[in-house]
């Protein structure tokens, strides 16, 4: 049972870099659909009995975050009128090369916090990973949807940690959704408020007026 | 201590009524306001009186609501000689200054109708933080009451803020004030470690335990910060341009008053601790000594009346902390007669110069008020159209510079009795009697500075069209001077009044074992034989030359000018001639700074501290804290804003992995 | 049953108002703010009240923060509603709600006792308060709000994490009590996983340090305050960053429980001093009022974080120091509302003569000045010397000697400005010349709050100073 | 109260008043006959302070009552300082803890109200004048001091009568260390500075340019200049007593012996003073600091001495 989860953990990290390598928009995209997917598996997989909220769980996240998320940010590419391709500030390499530092951390750090309760010691640095890896994304990118991407790849990281401690409190994964509040509203601003437009061009790093 | 607290109650109400009558015409709001808070000082001052007669000390405690234990109140024998000052040249100031308000809003040919109810109001305010500074008991109600005095203080110094100098004057005040708060905080603090809690008996009973480290800090935080407010050098920076800017009654009541809190905090620091180590004392001595010469070699350099009377107020700081030092260095060495000399010749040296320093100003104000300038080079002959306001002024003069039948000489001849006493004991003390010259060095350098002022001032022919149409003070303004004056010859003709005004402060911090030596006691009568004697001798002579001249033919002629006789006013001694000669001995170190064209000569004062060290180092301040925020700041992009994020979680993280497990 | 009548009241008031007329709403907004308050006092009366089965408590810390954040929510809505007849409002109608939202988001903050309904909570805020900061509808405040936005949701999502590391740490069943009740964590600190707890405060700390405004996470900070109208600005400045402070404080609580002082203190007091450090290097030789005044927000909260640290009577001064600052910025930042409003620039050379212009504003913005430095007469001046106090108490005289140091340099470059901007004749610029156009309206609500600050400094009732001493008990302090 | 002043002391101090303006005489007549002249008569002052006293008076139009004061003041000053001096050897006629500051500062009075007289004129010599005067005090008042400490260590009390009369606890009685011989020079330099003698000022000059105190004096005439010449005259005399004090070695038990010991000072002081002015013209006004530094320095010295 384990050595599945850790193949779909393995997975998830892949889909990770997956994400910091690609130039284009759409298959970024694809690549965050199909991390939610693998999430939506997860928790059947991880712990030993199968319970119904565990199903209720996984069939809720991967409608959440591999069909209706990904489907609203295509919307928001059209709405938008964005250009296709992805604009790192650093180039494909440092970021991978950011990504593998930021693998090297989460280790360390896993190796201080050892778990009990979940058999695979695998669950807790592979959540670090993708959540520091969401953020170097977030920092990189400098188109708004890219942005947005990295945003919710910060979520499933954050949802991995949640899948943990899912037996013992209620309802603890499920306020993970609450974040896609934030996702919506920043979709939502980049459609009404044309952030693409506003800025003459969808790299947020044209927002650079205030400053002392 | 009720009568205290009513009469207190008293100035307040006259501030209020200031605002109640600011409607009307003048005449009735002032007089209420006037009478109120002279009334309510005089009624202020009848505890610390009692207390000075030899009644006990008293004390009030107000059940405090804020932390940090009871609001206490008390009057002994150190806060009534500052009271008493306090109050006396706070009513005479208040007096003078409704007089010249009215004058100022009269013609106020500044071209700025400023309503006054304003100035009087925080002029009351003032006054009671000073008395609630003076007789606070606890760190709340004393740090409470300095920062309002300081709030106070600035408000009023701005009074005329169109003028870009003086809200710059008011700004480094603020900032010297409220750095000296701050350093209170942690003086406080420390102090405050192993006390119940933060009344100033607590302290007391918790100042044995304190360690050497903890004795160490509290002393010098105490030195700066005090020091800070008493003006000595080089923290005196703020004093000239604060008392410069500020109206004439205003300077009055901060130089002579507002800074002897400072001087109030040494001692009551001093009583609290139980005295001082030596090197305490030996570094108040030299802070003294220092302060006092270059005090009065920068008031020297001055062309601005004011600007000149506050450098003296530094000078007479610097003498107040000789005798504070002399005292500490008794108490440390054992030797508590020597103690009581200097603590004695410190105290009545500050309540003489609250005396002759704030009538020095009202005169300075009085001639501000007339010509409408400060510039001693655009005076002169003011004696002639001004002649009371002349008399208080040659009065204060001759206090300041220390000369027997007034009351500067008396203090002064306690601080050398004090050095010459240090200077007679065998150990190291002796070096004290190097402070003997230096006291001498600053009593002629005093002459020489008021002879400049009253002679460019006041004597000779007026120098511009203004002098030439002064016209005399008001009626109040010169009963307030003349009664200063007055004050002075009294003290200075009767020292016996002024040793006792002072014994009962100086023994509680000199040791109580102690007592006025009988020598010290008779001689101060024969001083009073002495100023006797030298105006017998002067009425004497003043008749034998009246009957010489009875049958004599007396005739009034221009000046010699030595045969030529087209002398015209620009001719005579100039401030800066007159004391060229000094400043040139001290050279850069007396501040004044000369430029020489093909057709002018001109000459401007710097203050070397200020200018020299203050202002440059808050550039450089500037410079750092701008390259640094240009490096810090990555120019507003959010990136940046994320990546700081990104940071401080990596570090956290570090810290988390290496960090203590406790 | 009161705690939950303190939320529902402002959500259901919400709703109300954006389907209300517009007249209607400004009733509904200060309506609302005065019941809230009614209510709040209320739970003074009767301590100690608990709903939804210990998730909902009042306990001393909780209830002195939601008693700030509801008089200063009254204070703004007054202000709001006068604010607006001045300047023609464009969509009022999410204005009033958006407020109203925010208010019960922050009840729900101050009142929880469930990590993960505070978490919520705190995530409502935000939310809620973005359209106030968007309020102006150009481009800057576009941009401020996507920064706003993108910055704190990154410090709500670590917030999130952290709640999940604290339910991790939390042993299951009898030992560990009911998941993530801080009653029950307290109760239980011994047996909380020494690691993961740690996890969880470091998280948190990053996450509630962005919400507050800690250096270095505090970028957005000048931004938002500076583009935000100042009602919303005093609004943020003084309620939600309390609310994140309380948030903050309730992990320490628990930390200081489970012995884990020594691993919390140092980034404490690192984050304080770092903030104190960061905010005077920025607010010498500032330009703009309002990001100023954002700047001394930063070095309020490094006193707020240096006074958790520290514990002792530091710790005493902390949470004094968080109602002190609440209400003094609130308090000034409604003032310079007024100033901007009138004279239509918030850059600070183009700024004369104030107190000839408008001498209500002026006199409070002096009064500001000194309150918002900690002058003694004003309430800071207790908290700031309890925090000194507790500084030198614990054995950290270095720590108060940087500490005082900072604050002087800050005191020049506040009071540099401000000074500046309020004597003096008026700026040729300013066009209506003549008599001062202050309307007093606006004057009322930084008046009381002033008041209060002023009160503070001399008068603390009894019963705040029990509620004082109970709150730095459980944050490891003590009162002086 | 203070004990009354004895017999002798009153006789000495008049004594003193009367044979005051001998030393300025003597000092002319001195410097006559060392430059091989007659020179005028010894008592040559007391004519012209007779001639003046019955002389009418000019006053300058700009002037106040400050200039008609100074006159009294500082002779009235001079007289109360000498009343401070043992001059008999016993006693004082006024005494006090510290009078030696009382005798300093007095001399000060009558400086602040000679140099105001100086300004009231409102010429430019006068000023001139008055701001060199002003100048050398400052650094005469300091040399002063330390002379006068120097000499209260060895009487351990500061009161002048102490310092210098017969009863002076000197190690042994009379007998006159070289510290206290260069206390004495030091005062003798200093007196020079003071009393506006010839390395610091000539008295006889007439170019204005170059005097000291005599161009503050310019615009007094008739009993004023009397009083002012007078007052000059006396404090030389003051000075001679002090030194007479210092120097003498054999202890005076007052009386006849007393105040014949003071006349023969005077007389001795003249006579110095002549030598010196044969000796040495008028230094330039650049130097004269130094030269004052220098007699303070002899006074510092000794006091060092005595410390040690």
């Amino acid at each position: 049972m384990t050595s599945f989860a850790e193949l779909v953990l393995f997975l998830v990290v892949l889909s990770d870099f997956a994400v910091l390598a690609m130039s284009r928009l759409s298959a970024c995209i694809r690549a965050i659909a199909l991390q939610g997917l693998l999430l939506g598996v997860l928790p059947l997989v991880v712990h030993s009995t199968l319970s119904a909220h565990a199903v209720v769980l996984g069939v809720g996240t991967a409608a959440i975050k591999a069909v209706i998320l990904p489907a609203f940010l295509r919307w928001a590419i059209r709405e938008a009128a964005v250009r296709r391709e992805v604009e790192p500030l650093i180039g494909y390499m440092a970021s991978m090369l950011w990504g593998a530092a930021a693998l090297v951390i989460a280790f360390a750090v896993a190796a201080v916090l050892p778990l009990h309760s979940v058999e695979t010691d695998l669950l807790v640095p592979v959540a670090l990973v993708t959540v520091m890896i969401g953020l170097i994304v977030l920092i990189t990118r400098s188109k708004a949807i890219t942005q947005v991407v990295g945003y919710l790849m910060m979520e499933n990281g954050i949802y991995l940690f949640g899948l943990t401690q899912s037996q013992r409190v209620p309802f603890l994964v499920e306020i993970g959704v609450l974040l896609d509040v934030f996702v919506g509203v920043f979709i939502m601003g980049i459609v009404v408020f044309q952030i693409n437009r506003e800025f003459d061009s969808l790299s947020a790093s044209r927002l650079t007026e205030l400053h002392d | 201590m009720t009568l205290f607290l009513i009469g207190l109650a008293l100035v307040l109400a006259g501030g209020v009524s200031a605002v109640a009558t600011r409607r009307g015409d003048g005449r009735r709001g002032d007089v209420l306001y006037q009478a109120l808070v002279a009334g309510g000082c005089v009624a202020a001052a009848v505890d610390p009186a009692r207390v000075l007669a030899g009644r006990p000390a008293v004390t009030l405690a107000v059940r405090a609501t804020t932390p940090g234990g009871d609001w206490v109140l008390g009057i002994d024998a150190l806060s009534a000689v500052f009271l008493v000052a306090v109050l006396g040249v706070s009513a005479l100031c208040a007096v003078f200054g409704t007089h010249d308000l009215r004058r100022e809003a009269a013609d106020h040919h500044d071209g700025v109708r400023r309503p006054t109810w304003f100035a009087q109001l925080s002029f009351a305010v003032l006054v009671v933080a000073i008395a609630l500074v003076v007789a606070a008991r606890s760190v709340v109600v004393f740090l409470g009451a300095w920062e309002v005095m300081a709030i106070g203080s600035y408000v009023l110094i701005v009074t005329h803020h169109e003028v870009a100098d003086v809200r710059r004057a008011g700004l480094i005040y603020l900032v010297a004030t409220h750095t000296a708060t701050l350093a209170l905080f942690v003086m406080f603090s420390t102090w405050q470690v192993g006390a119940s809690d933060w009344t100033f008996a607590a302290l007391g009973a918790a100042s044995p335990s304190l360690s050497a480290g903890a004795r160490l800090a509290i002393l010098l935080l105490a030195l700066f910060a005090f020091g800070f407010k008493a003006g000595l050098v080089p923290l005196h920076f703020w004093l000239p341009p604060a008392h410069a800017a500020a109206p004439s009654h205003v300077s009055a009541l901060m130089s002579g008053v507002v800074i002897k809190t400072g001087i109030y905090g040494l001692l009551r620091v001093l009583l609290m601790l139980g005295g001082a180590p030596a090197w305490w004392g030996w570094l108040v001595l030299g802070i003294g000594a220092t302060s006092g010469v270059l005090g009065v070699l920068w008031a020297l350099a001055q062309h601005d009346t004011k600007r000149l009377l506050a450098y003296h107020s530094v000078e007479n700081i610097g003498i107040i902390l000789m005798g504070i030092g002399v005292g500490v260095l008794g108490v440390a060495h054992g030797a508590p007669a020597i103690a009581l000399l200097g603590f004695a010749g410190g105290l009545l040296h500050t309540v003489n110069h609250a005396l002759f320093k704030s009538l020095l100003f009202l005169g300075a104000g009085a001639v501000y008020r007339a010509t409408g300038t400060r510039n001693m080079e655009e005076l002169g002959g003011l004696a002639r159209r001004m002649p009371w306001t002349w008399a208080g002024f040659i009065i204060g003069a001759a206090a300041i510079i220390g000369v027997p039948p007034f009351n500067g000489f008396v203090s002064e001849w306690l601080v050398y009795q004090g050095l010459f006493a240090a200077g007679q004991s065998s150990e190291l003390l002796r070096l004290a009697l190097l402070g003997i010259p230096a006291l001498a060095l600053i009593g002629a350098l005093a002459l020489a500075c008021f002879t400049k002022v009253a002679g460019v001032v006041f004597l000779g022919t007026a120098r511009s069209a203004r002098a030439a149409g002064a016209e005399e003070a008001g009626r109040g303004a010169i009963a307030a001077m003349l009664l200063l004056a007055g004050t002075c010859v009294v003290l200075g003709s009767l020292p016996p009044l002024g040793l006792a005004l002072v014994t009962g402060a100086a023994r509680a911090l000199a040791g109580t074992s102690v007592v006025v030596p009988e020598a010290v006691v008779s001689s101060a009568w024969t001083i009073s034989l002495l100023a006797l004697v030298t105006a017998g001798l002067v009425s004497v002579l003043w008749a034998v030359r009246t009957a010489a001249l009875r049958r004599r033919i007396v005739r009034y002629e221009p000046t010699w000018g030595c045969g030529y006789d087209a002398v015209t006013p620009r001719m005579q001694y100039t401030a800066s001639s007159f004391a060229s000669s000094i400043l040139g001995m001290f050279g850069r170190l007396s501040g004044a700074r000369v430029e020489k064209t093909a057709l002018a000569l001109h000459t401007h004062s710097v203050d070397l501290v200020l200018d020299g060290v203050a202002l440059p180092m808050w550039s450089a301040m500037h410079r750092v804290a701008l390259r640094m925020r240009a490096l810090q700041h990555g120019g507003g992009r959010l990136h940046f804003y994320l990546l700081s994020i990104l940071g401080a979680l990596l570090a956290l993280l570090a810290y988390l992995v290496v960090g203590p497990r406790p | 049953m009161l705690l939950i009548a303190l939320i529902l009241l402002p959500a259901l008031a919400a709703a109300l108002a954006y389907a209300a007329p517009d007249a209607a709403r400004a009733a509904i907004l200060v309506g609302t703010a005065a019941v809230h308050l009614v209510l709040v006092l209320m739970t003074w009366a009767a301590p100690g009240q608990q709903a939804l089965g210990g998730w909902l408590a009042d306990d001393d810390l909780g209830r002195m923060i939601l008693t700030l954040v509801s008089v200063i929510f009254l204070a703004v809505a007054h202000y709001a509603v006068c604010y607006r007849r001045e300047e023609n409002p464009r969509g009022g109608r999410a204005f009033a709600s958006c407020m109203l939202g925010f208010l019960a988001a922050a009840t729900v903050v101050t009142t929880s006792h469930h990590f993960a309904l505070l978490w919520i909570g705190l995530e409502t805020t935000t939310l809620a308060v973005a359209p106030l900061i968007y309020h102006r509808h150009d481009r800057r405040s576009l941009e401020a709000v996507w920064k706003y936005l993108v910055v704190s949701s990154v410090g709500i999502a670590f917030a999130l994490l952290g709640v999940f590391l604290l339910a991790t740490a939390q042993p299951s069943g009898a030992t560990g009590g009911r998941p993530l009740v801080l009653d029950d964590l307290l109760a239980h600190a011994g047996a909380l996983d020494a690691v993961w707890l740690r996890a969880a405060f470091v998280f948190m700390l990053i996450g509630f340090g962005t919400k507050m405004g800690l250096a270095p996470l505090h970028l957005w900070k000048p931004d938002t305050y500076g583009e935000a109208p100042s009602l919303v600005g005093a609004l943020m400045a003084g309620a939600l960053t309390s609310c994140a402070f309380l948030g903050l404080a309730r992990v320490v609580s628990i930390c200081y429980m489970a012995q884990q002082g020594a691993f919390v203190r140092p980034p404490l007091i690192g984050f304080g001093i770092l903030s104190i450090a960061i905010a005077a290097a920025f607010i010498l030789g500032q330009g703009d009022i309002k990001r100023l005044l954002a700047y001394s927000s930063v070095e309020h909260m490094g006193l707020l974080v240096l006074g958790l640290g520290l514990g002792g009577v530091g710790a005493y001064g902390a949470v004094l120091h968080a109602v002190n600052n609440g209400l003094a910025k609130a308090m000034i930042f409604l003032v310079v509302g007024n100033v901007v409003l009138a004279t239509g620039t918030s850059a600070a050379d183009e700024i004369r003569g104030v107190f000839r212009r408008l001498p209500g504003s002026g006199a409070l913005l002096v009064v500001g000045l000194f309150a918002v430095t900690g002058s003694p007469p004003f309430g800071m001046f207790i908290s700031e010397f309890a925090i000194i106090n507790g500084a030198v108490g614990e054995h950290h005289p270095w720590v108060a000697a940087i500490v005082v140091a900072l604050l002087a340099i800050i005191f020049v470059g506040i009071g540099a400005m401000i000074l500046e901007m309020v004597y003096g004749e008026r700026a040729p610029a300013d066009t209506n010349a003549g008599g001062s156009d202050e309307r007093t309206r606006l004057v009322v609500a930084p008046a009381l709050l002033a008041v209060l600050v002023l009160g503070l400094g001399v008068y603390l009732p009894t019963r705040l100073i029990g509620a004082l001493a109970g709150a730095a008990a459980t944050l490891g302090g003590r009162a002086p | 109260m203070t004990e009354s002043p004895t017999i002798g002391a009153v006789v000495a101090l008049a004594a003193l008043l009367i044979g005051a303006p001998l030393v300025p005489g003597l000092a002319a007549r001195a410097k006559a006959i060392a430059t091989g002249r007659r020179g005028p008569p010894v008592w040559q002052l007391y004519a012209d302070l007779w001639r003046l006293a019955r002389r009418g008076i000019v006053y300058s139009t700009t002037t106040t009552w400050v200039f008609r004061l100074a006159p009294p003041v500082l002779v009235a000053t001079t007289i109360a300082a000498a009343s401070l001096l043992p001059l008999d050897g016993r006693g004082s006629v006024l005494r006090f803890a510290g009078d030696a500051v009382g005798f300093a500062y007095l001399f000060a009075l009558g400086r602040f109200v000679l140099v105001l007289a100086a300004l009231d004129t409102g010429s430019s010599f006068e000023g001139m004048g008055a701001s060199r005067d002003v100048t050398f005090a400052m650094l005469v008042e300091p040399g002063l001091f330390v002379a006068l400490a120097a000499l209260g260590i060895t009487a351990h009390d500061f009161s002048l009568t102490a310092m210098l009369g017969g009863t002076a606890a000197r190690p042994a009685a009379g007998v006159v260390t070289p510290a206290l011989v260069m206390v004495a020079l030091s005062l003798f330099a200093l007196s020079l500075a003071e009393c506006a003698r010839v390395p610091v000022d000539d008295p006889t000059t007439h170019l204005e340019l170059t005097m000291v105190h005599e161009v503050m004096v310019l615009d007094h005439s008739g009993p004023d200049l009397a009083m002012l010449l007078y007052a000059n005259a006396l404090k030389l005399a003051v000075f001679a007593a002090i030194i007479v004090g210092v120097l003498l070695p054999v202890p005076r038990r007052g009386g006849v012996m007393g105040v014949g010991s003071l006349l023969a000072g005077l007389i001795a002081m003249g006579i110095a003073i002549g030598l010196v002015e044969s000796a040495m013209a008028r230094l330039r006004l650049p130097k004269v600091p130094l030269y004052i530094a220098g007699g303070s320095a002899l006074a510092l010295f000794g006091l060092i001495l005595l410390l040690r």
